[in-house]
């Protein structure tokens, strides 16, 4: 790894590790990394948004057109309605004049409201209703017969159709839980408790489900400061012409600097250890 | 001679220069040697007709499979689709990839005029010497005794340069003259394929696996893309039964003419039509009725219950209230609903004269969310206590938002925070924190994998739909109650339709649940 | 005029793009793609806006002195920086005057600000902003290692902007993200008590399918404890997932009728 | 004792990302092996290719991109050089399009690890040259994966008439008189895509060969129907499936490493749930007490 790549990468371990020291408190290396990624970001993005995104979708298709000609003359024309309401937006800048930006924000709105409206409808109640209905309680093409179809081999079965029954009955019961206008109570009362049961549970597993996808999270950024950084700041083979100390230097200055501030921070803590803590 | 030279290195210029990489044809697959297969059955049976619910370019084939189809086992591996094309589609074809030639070669020049240019800079500048210039030149290797030579060179530059800059102009008028002999051809594909079966050639437009009977030779609706299938023209097609060895394979009859064409309406969406119109029609029935002033009830919401007094809490500890909107786009429903809420709270705070924080994460969000609050203040009757900064963008990344707002709720301790809209991975990192700060936390998203997070992290959780019950509830309006009414009818709906769909599935009954099935 | 015309809007696009959705046609496609496209590019412009927030916000934390108000600077360094790697591209491999040049932006923006932020006094800084700018131009016009590319996207790969995201962005974002290892930790030890059935439930769900792993409880007991966990996530998992989906389907589609018929108007401030 | 426990209430969590740290941390660093509770699903699949005769031939589909590496690449390691060591013959595919040259990389790997030999808990694994041609043959890639699953049902020279590395498959002495899946004892799909839908209805379905799958923990919840079935004779799921591969097979590799910090990050985290509830149950305890009082 060449120095220059080096220095950048002990940069990355260097953020890395400031963003981690939030899980001990607020501190200035967290803000720094804090302000250096939130402005850095914007920037990214401003940049994205215009190579993939004002370029190809307005100012190619207006290419053809002549700018004194306000680019009216370019065969994609219409492509300027957007472009002037999107200007409208800038309305804001004026206290005077803001309203006028309601204009494309309500066309914004009116679209994005308009196209939920059958999709949603298509994919979150009709598809998901045929698949509820959808289950062949009787087990007509199971070779085993009714019975094995039902029991399976036991109630953690999950393709038996008691598991099937217990799909179809909790989603209903859990759909009761989210009546709004009618009281929770009688049977319906407490259908709508075997509901919210039934979400508890599903909620409990999928919480459980993804703790070992954020612990291997984690794990990269380990291997990212022990692969990346560690073992090339210690690798002999890594020199800059002919000198190793470069790579040390740095690598043992970031080193120190972490480890200092740490030993600042606990003298501090020791120090005000008679008094109250903020609570965290 | 010397103008040999010349032309050679302003070659070696243009291919120095970057001219497009030629991509390798792909390597030929070897024909495979099996024994003889006695000829298969052909297929019957033929059906082929539009594609339906479609916006046209589409046609639909059907077949009964081959006799010799064992599913794998006989002796047929795969169906080979033919459809046949004439004459001029091949010379459609061949002017296209004209015009993208073309095209493609005007760009090139544009570039290769810059570099070439910037490299006469650099050698009449001389702060570079020629041999270090931005392009390889390649020395005819045969003759030793030829010396490229800085004049030499600049010379083919200028050359270059001007036989580039000659051309240039010329290139973007003969562009549009191909394209519009490509569009009159265009205009033409009807009358010839009308003109079928004579000149034209059959051409294998897609393979369907052995115990297929089905394959949709659906097309590109640009005429400038290399599938395109013409609507209202006439096509013919054939299916070939083909065996484990190419060569040997049986035609089906041939079927035609049919066209294709578009579709005014899709029925294969009529289930969503219908719910959508009686969805519709309940919501305005119930909000009318709720107008007229019929009493309604709804149940208690505790998450809702929260809200005020959070914002009561926030004014006794003087501390500021953060609202969070999520990482939906203005486009969001749920952002949308988060938006009323917002309102509200905004209406709340401006009357207790609470700080109210509103990190965005969209501008438009951001926006809409700065008209949602500064109305509020005004129906509030406080219009000067609002500011500009109390919505603001942060920026555009899911985690440095994050990071952002994190660092908000650490310094500025917020007493409230409320989450509502769209929430992913970062719901439990601000939940955590905004745990850590100590403040009060009511969140309220619909994205199901992180409800879970809010619940274990948070004080107050709308589960789901009662996010969108909030604004409702919040404003405790008849008129919005009434769509919670309406809401309530059609889960009901659901319910009922269920229990029968389950019942007609189990005896096979599928002409009922077929009403709710929803294909393409 | 200002409540009226946007109300009027959203209803007509709206009611359009409901119906769109049944029309397969080729034309009700072109517009369908085309309306699309507006507010793409409409979100586009926005932006603008919301840099000239992140920019007013900064500067009105450094003009009050508020808390962090030097780490301001910081933002809009790194904000201003990766506009310009974005734009700028080199030719050949030597750097000329090129980080001179970024040096010289900068504190032209710094010195405006400065300039926004000081509350008497502004000359000076505006003086030298000027002289920076003037420096930076000239530095712009007459080093030829590197220029400006806004029509063709030679910036996204230029070596700065590739080096701040592969070596500033990720790094941070990815550990952010990997913070979650912790507070799903934390999360877990202070929300799961068995306060009340409700809680034991989740509390019961979660553990069951945490323990999949253990392998201390011998093969019979592990594999009830796999099996049990595949169980959950397979059905009462499932059931949830399918009546909150129903749910936000219906709830989602009440909004946005609302919206469009004009009854629900909190997005425009009217509760 | 009871200040203990009001202590344990309210404990600072910062404690707990302490020691989450710590233990992640050392657990990464130091190697030691941890107990690795096998499944049925997997076992059956081990078993199934201990129990092949040797010069018997396993069908391998090396279905995933190097997206998908961390967790399905072990699987590949563990089960190909299992087979090598019972001198098993390996047949592999690859049908994703970004998988050949990553599976041809691994398999000089395992080439390479075979070479040496080496002991697992007082097994003596001897150290054996393999060679291309003779233990195995990389087919490689050929587009339309469900074609070619389909034409391999009928003959293996249809879609590959050559091996990855070009030459004919006749010329191939482990190819001699293999035909098609009759002539293999099993194919282990390891994907982490919908390559696994075709090779259980094109493939099992109509040449219902058996076959095993290894997939992607996300994937792998929703193809436990198919064992149900018994159209699908075990299944790996994830980094834990390829774990306890690993454990079956003598051979530890990064899945085992993985699993490491996961399970002692979850027994952290389990760990503190208990105390917590501990904490607040002794807490109610006390309050009824005060109650009673």
């Amino acid at each position: 790894m060449d120095f220059t790549t080096f220095l950048w990468t002990t940069f990355a371990a260097f953020v890395t590790l400031a963003t981690f020291s939030f899980l001990y408190k607020d501190n200035p290396f967290y803000k720094f990394a804090e302000h250096l990624v939130v402005g850095v970001a914007a920037g990214y993005f401003v940049i994205i948004l215009w190579h993939n995104g004002l370029v190809p979708n307005l100012f190619q298709r207006l290419a053809d057109g002549d700018w004194y000609l306000l680019w009216l003359n370019s065969s994609m024309w219409w492509y300027l309605i957007p472009a002037i309401l999107g200007a409208l937006m800038w309305t804001r800048f004026s206290k005077k004049w803001s309203w006028v930006s309601r204009w494309p924000m309500g066309l914004y709105i009116g679209i994005s409201t308009g196209v939920a409206i059958p999709l949603e409808m298509s994919n979150r109640v009709s598809k998901q209703l045929y698949a509820t209905m959808v289950i062949d309680l009787a087990g007509h093409d199971h070779a085993g017969g009714w019975w094995d179809y039902f029991f399976g081999t036991g109630l953690l079965d999950i393709t038996s159709g008691l598991s099937q029954v217990l799909i179809f009955v909790g989603a209903l019961a859990a759909l009761i839980y989210f009546f709004f206008s009618k009281a929770h109570t009688g049977l319906f009362g407490r259908a709508a408790t075997f509901g919210i049961w039934i979400l508890m549970i599903g909620f409990g597993a999928s919480f459980g489900f993804t703790v070992m996808a954020r612990i291997s999270l984690f794990v990269n950024r380990l291997q990212f400061i022990d692969q990346n950084w560690i073992q090339n700041a210690l690798n002999p083979e890594n020199m800059i012409d002919g000198a190793r100390w470069p790579y040390l230097l740095v690598f043992y200055a970031v080193v120190l600097l972490i480890v200092g501030y740490i030993v600042f921070e606990l003298v501090k803590h020791l120090g005000s250890k008679g008094k109250a803590t903020a609570s965290q | 001679m010397r103008f040999l030279l010349r032309t050679t290195v302003i070659l070696a210029l243009l291919l120095g220069a970057g001219v497009a990489a030629q991509t390798e044809p792909p390597p030929p697959v070897d024909s495979v040697e099996t024994p003889s297969i006695p000829p298969p059955a052909p297929v019957t049976g033929l059906e082929v007709f539009d594609t339906d619910d479609d916006h046209g370019h589409s046609i639909t084939l059907t077949w009964e499979l081959s006799a010799d189809d064992g599913i794998g086992q006989g002796s047929v591996m795969s169906y080979d689709v033919f459809r046949w094309y004439p004459p001029l589609m091949d010379s459609l074809a061949a002017r296209r990839d004209k015009i993208q030639r073309a095209q493609a070669a005007h760009a090139r020049f544009r570039r290769d005029l810059g570099v070439a240019e910037d490299a006469l800079g650099d050698l009449l500048s001389g702060d570079r010497e020629f041999s270090a210039l931005r392009f390889s030149v390649a020395t005819p290797t045969d003759d030793s005794t030829f010396v490229l030579d800085r004049s030499f060179v600049e010379r083919a530059l200028r050359d270059t340069i001007q036989v580039m800059s000659t051309n240039l102009p010329l290139l973007p008028d003969s562009i549009r003259a191909l394209q519009e002999v490509f569009e009159s051809a265009l205009e033409r594909l009807p009358e010839a394929h009308k003109t079928y079966p004579t000149g034209g050639t059959w051409k294998s437009v897609g393979k369907a696996a052995s115990g297929e009977g089905r394959f949709v030779n659906s097309g590109s609706k640009d005429p400038m893309s290399g599938d395109f299938i013409p609507d209202f023209t006439d096509l013919y097609y054939r299916v070939d039964a083909v065996t484990a060895d190419e060569a040997v394979r049986a035609e089906s009859v041939i079927v035609g003419p049919r066209q294709s064409k578009g579709q005014w309406f899709n029925g294969g969406r009529f289930p969503v039509f219908w719910a959508v119109i009686i969805f519709g029609f309940l919501t305005i029935y119930f909000v009318s009725r709720a107008r007229k002033g019929a009493e309604l009830y709804v149940r208690p919401l505790a998450g809702i219950e929260a809200v005020d007094d959070a914002i009561g809490r926030a004014t006794e500890m003087g501390r500021p209230i953060l609202y969070v909107l999520g990482l939906g786009t203005a486009a969001d429903v749920a952002t949308i609903a988060s938006f009323t809420v917002l309102g509200r709270v905004a209406k709340r705070v401006a009357e207790y004269q609470t700080e109210l924080i509103v990190p965005t994460y969209d501008p438009i969000v951001m926006s809409v969310a700065q008209e949602v609050v500064k109305s509020s203040y005004l129906d509030a009757g406080r219009p000067d206590d609002y500011k500009e900064n109390t919505v603001f963008f942060v920026t555009n990344l899911q985690f440095a938002y994050v990071a952002a707002v994190n660092g908000i709720m650490l310094r500025e301790l917020p007493a409230t925070n409320v989450y509502m809209g769209k929430f992913f991975a970062e719901s439990l990192l601000l939940a955590e924190t905004g745990a850590l700060a100590g403040s009060i936390q009511i969140a309220g998203t619909d994205e199901i994998a992180q409800i879970p997070f809010f619940i274990v992290a948070c004080d107050y959780t709308l589960i789901g739909e009662e996010l969108y019950a909030a604004s409702a509830y919040l404003g405790r309006e008849p008129i919005l109650l009434g769509s919670l009414k309406a809401q309530d009818w059609a889960k009901a709906a659901v319910i009922v339709l269920a229990i029968v769909g389950l019942v007609a599935a189990s005896f096979e009954w599928t002409t009922f649940t077929e009403l709710f099935h929803v294909t393409n | 005029m200002k409540r009226q015309v946007p109300l009027v809007l959203v209803f007509l696009f709206g009611l359009f793009m409901i119906f769109q959705y049944f029309v397969p046609h080729e034309s009700s496609e072109w517009v369908y793609e085309f309306l699309l496209d507006w507010i793409y590019i409409i979100g586009i412009f926005a932006l603008a806006l919301g840099i000239w927030s992140l920019y007013v916000v900064s500067v009105d934390k450094i003009k009050t002195r508020k808390h962090d108000w030097k780490y301001s600077y910081i933002t809009l360094a790194g904000l201003f920086g990766m506009i310009l790697f974005g734009f700028t591209a080199r030719h050949g491999d030597e750097w000329g005057w090129f980080l001179v040049f970024v040096a010289c932006v900068l504190l032209t923006i710094g010195m405006i600000v400065q300039a926004m932020a000081a509350k008497t006094a502004k000359g000076l800084p505006l003086a030298l902003a000027g002289v920076f700018l003037i420096a930076s131009i000239l530095i712009a016009a007459f080093d030829d290692t590197w220029s400006f590319y806004f029509y063709t996207a030679e910036g996204l790969q230029s070596t700065m902007f590739r080096a701040f995201f592969d070596y500033v962005m990720m790094p941070i974002l990815a550990t952010i993200f990997s913070l979650l290892a912790f507070f799903i930790a934390s999360a877990a030890y202070r929300a799961f008590r068995a306060r009340n059935l409700l809680a034991s439930l989740l509390l019961i769900a979660a553990l069951i399918v945490m323990m999949r792993f253990f392998p201390y409880f011998g093969s019979t007991v592990g594999e009830l404890i796999a099996r049990t966990s595949n169980w959950l996530m397979n059905v009462p998992n499932l059931a949830a997932q399918r009546a909150i989906v129903i749910g936000v389907g219906l709830g989602i589609v009440a909004t946005a009728l609302k919206v469009i018929l004009g009854i629900e108007r909190g997005y425009m401030g009217k509760g | 004792m009871k200040n203990f426990f009001d202590r344990l209430m309210r404990l600072d969590r910062r404690w707990i990302f302490l020691f989450l740290i710590v233990v992640c941390v050392i657990t990464y660093a130091a190697d030691f092996e941890v107990p690795i509770l096998v499944e049925r699903e997997v076992e059956v699949i081990h078993d199934f290719v201990d129990s092949l005769p040797p010069g018997d031939i396993v069908m391998i589909a090396i279905d995933y991109d190097p997206n998908n590496l961390a967790e399905l690449h072990p699987m590949t390691f563990a089960i190909i050089e299992q087979c090598w060591r019972k001198n098993l013959k390996v047949l592999i595919t690859s049908l994703s399009q970004n998988g050949p040259g990553m599976a041809d990389q691994a398999l000089r790997d395992i080439t390479d690890s075979l070479a040496v030999t080496k002991t697992y808990n007082g097994k003596v694994y001897e150290g054996r040259e393999i060679v291309n041609g003779i233990d195995y043959t990389f087919l490689g890639y050929k587009p339309y994966f469900a074609l070619v699953i389909l034409g391999m049902g009928q003959d293996f020279r249809l879609p590959f008439p050559t091996d990855y590395y070009g030459s004919p498959l006749d010329s191939i002495p482990m190819m001699q008189g293999v035909l098609n899946y009759n002539d293999v004892a099993c194919v282990i799909d390891l994907s982490g895509g919908n390559i696994t839908d075709y090779w259980i209805s094109y493939g099992q379905n109509r040449f219902n060969f058996p076959l095993a799958l290894g997939l992607t923990g996300v994937m792998t919840a929703q193809y436990y129907p198919y064992l149900g079935s018994g159209q699908v004779f075990g299944i790996m799921g994830g980094l834990l499936g390829a774990a306890q591969y690993e454990d079956l097979t003598d051979n530890p590799g990064l899945a085992k490493d993985g699993m490491r910090v996961q399970l002692f990050a979850h027994i952290v985290i389990i760990l503190f749930i208990l105390v917590g509830n501990i904490g607040y149950f002794m807490e109610r305890r006390k309050l009824h007490r005060a109650e009673g009082r």
